[in-house]
């Protein structure tokens, strides 16, 4: 499964490619710190599934989902955050991302990215029906 | 007489006051736990995820779990502390009960019927015309009791405010803005607003949920 | 004219209550937070201290070097945050520099030259009579500058409030509590208060610090 991460803060990104390429089948194909490069990469890579933080300074990660599901309106976009009581995940489900994602249950990540690519979705953590 | 006015004034923008500055200085304090704490509270988390998953030495196994379940538990307490980091943390119901509460000219029965997640500025709007409501009621009726409806239905806000005087036949005295102002918060929100006087003065509002 | 004085405190009250009010939500969240997350934080940061005493895996030096500098970045930040813990945090220069930034009838020229360590109730004292003097100044007076001059010596505190008006030899009216008040304020401080008329109206106060 190749994935690409993006978050602005490159130590989040780091130990993220560690936790997710200890399972070997896992790539994570490249790394981005904003929306903008969000974009980017996704054109580049076409990945299986975009891991990117919703709240980023340089456009954040719902602009770029809003951009990159224009163009390629199949892609698999999960979203980070911090708190499920931020007040961007209402929107974050609206632009059609496949599901939202809490930092710190990193040990759900996997199985989210797994159940992504199978066409369900993700909403805080719990993987729900399939769209 | 314009003094008194004035007075009442001030008592009701203070209590709005001291409430929107508890609310700004939480705000202020959450926004910032909230971006910074957490922010680095989630990093360490990873960090800690990625020592276990490239850790090979037993030894540090438990030292790492434990520091997992502490930065998982504070984080747990920086979200309780702020517990309500949005603005419309406002609970609605309680809010509505307080206004009753204080209340002394006349019995109000309240029917409450809500769920938690009613939007900011639907809140601000349905106490705000509460309020004046409950004013009029003292200043312009003879009734002895109230009955407030606040019911949220699939697509709508619900809220009815309905006294029993018999004062309401008389004709509407000019210079108020109170009414005005109902109309026109309801309006903002592309609800509707009914006045009737017909057995005793009677609001009726209702506000459409968003699309 | 009872009501107009009514009137007055409610106002002094409005402004007291809404500091109040921020101040106990302030400290409520800060003993929360210092409580909770500050317990937890530095539990980890203990806890990292050993992983790095006992780590004998290179690789991992690094992860442990950012987890580290994160939890300690947290702590700073909780600390920031919630940034005075106790109730005797106004920032007296603050507040004084931002009334006489609102004053709009003349220029106020300032000197400050005062410890952080002003107690809470000199504070609020010389808060409340710079305020009132300053509304005096406008309500009364043809000034076109005034001084202010706050100073702390090693056994007192010392406020001096000058105008340079013309009408300050006028026999003063009855009926004002702005002045008696802060001859109050003052004596329940055990301090002086001057007032002088000769050139413009001049106020002197000096409160003893505390034996
Ligand atoms: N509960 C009520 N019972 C009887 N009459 C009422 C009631 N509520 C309002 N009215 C009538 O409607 C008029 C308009 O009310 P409105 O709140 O707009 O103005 P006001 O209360 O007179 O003044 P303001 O609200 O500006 O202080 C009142 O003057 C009164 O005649
Ligand atoms: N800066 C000033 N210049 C000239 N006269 C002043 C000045 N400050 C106060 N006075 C005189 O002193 C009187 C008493 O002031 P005081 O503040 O006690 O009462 P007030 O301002 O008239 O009323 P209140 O403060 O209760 O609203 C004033 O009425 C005014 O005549
Ligand atoms: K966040
Ligand atoms: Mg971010
Ligand atoms: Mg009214
Ligand atoms: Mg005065």
């Amino acid at each position: 499964m190749r994935v690409v991460v993006v978050d602005d803060d490159p130590l989040i990104t780091m130990a993220l490619k560690t936790i997710l390429e200890a399972d070997p089948e896992v790539e994570v194909c490249a790394e981005g710190s904003s929306g903008l490069e969000g974009v980017k990469l996704y054109r580049q890579e076409r990945p299986d599934v975009l891991l990117m933080d919703i709240r980023m300074k340089e456009m954040n990660g719902l602009e770029a989902s809003a951009r990159i599901l224009r163009e390629f309106p199949e892609a698999r976009i999960l979203l980070l955050t911090t708190f499920l009581d931020d007040e961007y995940i209402i929107r974050a489900i609206r632009t059609g991302a496949r599901g939202y994602l809490l930092k710190q249950d990193y040990g759900s990540i996997l199985p989210s990215l797994r159940a992504v690519c199978t066409g369900q979705t993700v909403f805080g953590n719990e993987i729900t029906a399939k769209i | 007489l314009l003094l008194k006015e004035k007075n009442k004034e001030l008592l009701e923008k203070q209590d709005y006051e001291i409430y929107t500055a508890t609310l700004r200085e939480r705000n202020r304090i959450a926004r910032e736990i909230h971006d910074n704490v957490g922010h680095l509270l989630s990093r360490t988390i990873l960090i800690t995820g990625a020592l276990k998953a490239v850790n090979k030495d037993a030894t540090v196994g438990e030292p790492l779990a434990q520091l997992e379940n502490s930065l998982n538990q504070a984080m747990d307490s920086v979200r309780k502390s702020v517990h309500d980091i949005h603005d419309d943390s406002v609970d609605l119901q309680k809010a509505v009960e307080g206004l009753i509460l204080e209340f002394q000219f006349c019995r109000v029965g309240l029917e409450y019927d809500m769920d938690m997640d009613v939007p900011r500025t639907v809140k601000y709007c349905l106490l705000s015309i509460l309020k004046e409501a409950l004013v009029n009621v003292a200043k312009h009726s003879d009734a002895t009791e109230v009955h407030v409806l606040m019911r949220e239905h699939p697509a709508l806000y619900q809220m009815k405010i309905q006294d029993n005087g018999s004062g309401a036949g008389i004709a509407e005295k000019t210079g108020g803005i109170g009414l005005l102002n109902m109309k026109e918060r309801v309006k903002a929100l592309d609800g509707n607003i009914q006045i009737s006087r017909d057995h005793g003065f009677g609001i009726f509002i209702t506000i459409p949920k968003e699309g």
